[in-house]
């Protein structure tokens, strides 16, 4: 099992030569994919190591407003799944280097068939799936698909949950485990306190697996204040702000802040 | 064929949440099997009912167009009688008792048309909750008069800018508000829809409807309904009705969608009629959608604002599919007409939603034996749609009303 | 002291009529006497009301309000739950059986704010009487909503262009048209006032509401209220409450007129309160009216239209003098405010008229003992009321929607 | 009782020269007093027989469109009654020959006082006095005060009363039986046909008394109608739109055309 999971392996490497990873998240075809290809290359440029790729919907239920509106706008373009498949093949064999992961809410691979898509991202050479809208209990076809075609499926901690709730995702994660670091959904402020510090003391020793953070993440300082206690940062709604505002060079500009720390 | 109130009623249903509402869903599922299980909860959620909301709501005999349509007996049941104007009501005093059995000092809800914003600050007056209603910015514009009597009656309305500004946005904000509170808070959604134990708890809940009118078709017709009819927005007023009659083969059940501007356009509410929804999974659970081959959920429409969703309840989609449930579709302006002619005939005016079901009605009874009886669950009275009636009749006089009234705003005197 | 339903009460009532509606008014006592001798008129009344109106209406326990006033136990005799949301439903459903027997097969009426138009419209298309409404200019253009749904219920609304082209330009109107049509028509008046037999009638028809009251006090609190409370504006529903206690004396029972803008105004309805009303003969009876020296009526006022009238009912009068009843007002604002209170502390939005009667209770409750209650009979609901709360609560975000609406006129659809 | 009936015996004795005589019909204080002065004189000059004056009430029930209006604007100009009593008073001494009444509603006599208002009707010369909404059955004290002070109290005939009601009511009635030609109240538009021929053969059988024809009489073809069926024709509103519309001239010309003619 260990063996065969290509996103731990590369996040255990990675981590030798850097005090915590950056995972960074765009919405395809938001603006277009177009600028989705120079968005990946800034990224993966500027240091990104993990490159979480969301498949819109029209319900995204566990998004905050800056990427519910990418969501939204990115459908109102027209936006398909095959598209999303065909330029994840693209970046993936153009940064060979890197890992790439897909997330999407559950009625987009139930839609199309999760044997499909799930298979289908293998061969685009996606390496893990994050579904905020499938919780495990209901996750047994996802789970034999993600075994079947080496895809990690990545479960998400929450402030809320017991210790129960923590061993059980645990067992179903692979790859990483997202620990989100605030109540409520993304793209607000978080407090980076003592709970925090303490709950991720406690996620680390359940989880037993590289622990990513997410939710809230929007200057270097939030991710100096990670180091230490977590493998990877995500950062989702600032890099759409970023991107929105004041485009690719302060994308690039933003990342590199951010890298250049470390 | 009995209904178990689980998570799944054949494929659909479940509880598909973010991880964030683990902990919430759970303590609120533990609580449901208790309540369930005590037949205290249900004795003192009835006498509030009646006492506070007048319950048992009666059966009026149509006998005016029953004449008209020469054919089956048309018998109605008056939900619209409820305080607060419909079968609303049910659904928000028994979650509020359910509410005050886990602690709870405060509820919250989505609302789209206001209808269930109404009642969720109703009873949070009356059971001494604090309350916030989240509503999109565009549905607040629309239903003024609800947001109005709202903070009237103390709750705190808090209309959501972003996204669509619609129903949907409010339904995540409310989510968020949960998730962050989730000790004192209890997030009252308002129909047999999203995430068990919802569909399974407020479909147990306005059972209550189908229990009063067994019993008083027995005491006054002696027999049953030949056939039941009753509008789906979410489905718990149709589940209401509907679920004390599943047993009996012999009576027919009728769900009726809004087919909108049509039931050939794009521009309807239709889920569980054949070929128009699709099984999917949205909003934490998984039944027909009103959605694309990808999945994407489309634009629904209806005169109804309560008709007018994506999902449906899961336990509907589950007995359509097993033949129990007929469903039909019924287009704005047929809801129009048999508003005009029920409020004509009989006295009274139906909200546009129960207008589907009474347009349905009209098209089955003549085509029904005199023996027969139709039973229409009027789930609430039309008053609301007073903007639309007045906007949809093209009323001359009504609109030089608003005009005037735009005119002549005064100022408080006290 | 039993009241004899008879054409006087003490030296107040009679019947002042134009010879003209001699005829009218013999045949109407005629019947009178007939279905009151009849328990089988009583019985189809009292059944037409439950399966149509949904009778008996529940009292309330204002479990809140009583808390916040740290008094007497207030309860809530909720006649808001009534079919057309008002006691107004009991007496039109009663006069219209009454017509029927008459063989009538039209019914007409004054409407002043428009809810007795609206009851009665109601009633006519369930009865299937053909309907006029008259209403004074003015108050169609104030009323705009109600006359949309008299006439949507297929009443014809007639609007009085001459006079005061207010209330007593469309009773007029209505005499008139009787006079002219008295084979097949039925005047069918809202309140116990007017001539013999007209408040007997009333108010022997709304003493449904105290039968149940009665009855609902007994069974659910094992005794009777120490007092009960109900507004006056004809009399209809305090006469309604009061009549089955008035042999219990004691059992107090306190009308509640509109002091307007205040006792010490001139702008105000008072009639009943001692030096506020004077004996006088008009619009067909004798009794208190809010009156000169010389006879000339004056202008009443009320933030409540349904109290806003210059006489009251002859029983009424006649009880008050004998002490049997007392009276008390209370203001436009005090009103407004308990009104306030009663949406926050119980959900339910009261009429402005009930508001009166609420008003007076919190006034009354702290002063009494925990183990005495209060019976506040609260006459209809205040959804009509929306205009004058959003006028007088000077509401921003109302005033934007009226303008936005009066702005965006559309167009039917269909 | 028949000698002591001042009013019988005027229209006895005026019946005897004209074919028909004329009730005018005024409101006290409409448009003012100083008028009313002058539209009695050109009643009494343009030949009217009797002056019906109404003292203004505010609930002016048995009353059209264009009367109830000169109701409403009298008071509003303050009129009172004991201004009314002054002016009969005056205009009764002015015109001794002529008979003068009082109309009013049954509150104003009320609150007056029954005895008070007829004795003082008295003192100022009046001969009768009508009060549509005072039946026979609420009268007591008004027809004990206006026996005692020879005051004829007038009551009133409509087309849908029974025979018996006939009789009661031409027991009571002294001076005349004042007839309504049509089914309503004042000021509308009457069908001069045969049913009421029929109707006034019948009122005459059974009133043995001089019957007045009132209600809707507008032009002089209708008091054409009317000689040989009633002894009375009262104009009411006519007189009022006609002063209204032309004034003291206009009103002069009017009467004088239905005088003239006979
Ligand atoms: C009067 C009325 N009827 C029907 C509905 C549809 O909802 P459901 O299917 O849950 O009864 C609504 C929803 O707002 C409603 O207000
Ligand atoms: C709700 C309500 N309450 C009270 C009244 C007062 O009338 P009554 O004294 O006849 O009950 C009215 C009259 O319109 C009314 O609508």
């Amino acid at each position: 099992m260990i063996n065969s999971d290509f996103l731990s392996s590369y996040i255990k490497k990675e981590r030798q030569a850097k005090p915590i990873l950056i995972m960074a998240h765009l919405v395809l075809g938001y603006p277009d994919f177009k600028t989705n290809h120079e968005q990946v290359d800034v990224m993966v440029k500027a240091g990104a190591d993990i490159i979480e790729m969301q498949i819109p919907f029209s319900e995204p239920i566990a998004d905050g407003p800056v990427i519910a509106k990418a969501n939204q706008l990115s459908l109102a373009r027209g936006t398909k799944i095959q598209d999303c498949l065909d330029f994840a093949q693209k970046v993936t064999t153009r940064h060979p280097k890197k890992a790439f992961i897909f997330m999407s809410y559950v009625n987009i691979l139930f839609m199309r068939g999760i044997a499909n898509i799930i298979s289908q991202s293998e061969k685009a050479g996606i390496k893990g799936w994050i579904v905020p809208d499938l919780p495990p209990e209901e996750a047994d076809v996802y789970l034999a698909e993600c075994a079947k075609h080496k895809i990690s499926p990545i479960f998400i901690y929450a402030p809320t949950h017991s210790l129960a709730r923590l061993k059980t995702l645990a067992n179903y994660s692979k790859g990483m485990i997202y620990a989100v670091a605030r109540k409520g959904i993304t793209g607000g402020k978080t407090n980076f306190n003592q709970e925090l510090i303490e709950r991720l003391t406690i996620y680390r020793k359940i989880a037993k697996k590289p622990l990513a953070v997410g939710f809230g993440i929007s200057q270097a300082e939030d991710v100096d204040f990670l180091i230490g206690k977590a493998d990877i940062v995500v950062i989702g709604s600032k890099l759409i702000e970023v991107l929105d505002e004041g485009g690719l060079t302060a994308l690039d500009l933003f990342l590199r802040k951010i890298r250049g720390n470390h | 064929m009995k209904l178990k109130y689980d998570s799944y009623y054949g494929s659909f249903g479940g509880r598909f949440n973010p991880e964030i509402l683990h902990g919430v869903f759970t303590e609120l599922t533990e609580t449901f099997e208790k309540v369930k299980a005590d037949n205290n909860f249900w004795l003192e959620y009835e006498k509030i009912l009646k006492n506070y909301s007048g319950r048992p709501t009666p059966i009026t005999e149509a006998t005016n167009l029953t004449a008209h349509f020469k054919g089956a007996k048309i018998l109605i049941k008056r939900e619209d009688l409820n305080h607060t104007g419909s079968h609303k009501i049910d659904n928000v005093v028994g979650q509020g008792l359910l509410a005050q059995r886990m602690g709870k000092k405060r509820l919250i809800a989505e609302t789209g048309a206001g209808q269930h914003g109404v009642a969720v600050a109703t009873i949070a007056a009356k059971l001494g909750f604090s309350c916030t209603i989240y509503m999109g910015e565009i549905d607040a514009k629309r239903q003024r008069p609800n947001v109005f009597w709202m903070e009237k009656l103390g709750a705190e309305v808090i209309e959501i800018k972003s996204g669509s500004r619609t129903l949907k946005e409010a339904i995540n904000e409310a989510f968020r508000d949960w998730v962050n509170n989730p000790k004192d808070t209890h997030y009252l959604l308002g129909t047999a829809c999203g995430p068990h134990p919802f569909p399974s708890l407020v479909a147990w809940l306005q059972s209550i409807i189908g229990k009063e009118a067994k019993r008083q078709m027995i005491k006054d017709y002696q027999k049953l309904p030949t056939k039941i009819i009753a509008s789906v927005g979410g489905g718990s007023n149709s589940l209401g009705i509907f679920q004390e009659f599943i047993e009996h083969k012999e009576v027919g059940l009728v769900a009726v969608e809004a087919a909108g501007l049509g039931v050939d356009t794009d521009n309807h509410s239709m889920r569980l009629t054949a070929n128009k929804g699709t099984v999917g999974i949205a909003q934490g659970y998984k039944t027909l959608f009103f959605q694309d081959e990808e999945g994407q959920m489309r634009k629904t429409h209806s005169i109804a604002a309560g008709l007018d969703y994506i999902g449906v309840s899961p336990i509907l989609a589950y007995l359509v599919e097993k033949k129990r449930i007929d469903c039909a579709a019924i287009s704005d302006k047929e809801a129009l007409i048999a508003a005009k002619l029920t409020m004509r005939k009989e006295g009274i005016i139906p909200a546009l939603e129960s207008a589907h079901a009474l347009a349905q009605a009209f098209k089955e009874a003549p085509k029904m034996d005199k023996k027969d009886i139709i039973l229409v669950n009027l789930s609430g009275r039309g008053d609301k749609d007073i903007f639309n009636f007045g906007d949809l009749f093209f009323d001359k006089k009504w609109q030089t009303f608003i005009k005037q009234k735009a005119a002549n705003q005064i100022e408080s005197k006290i």
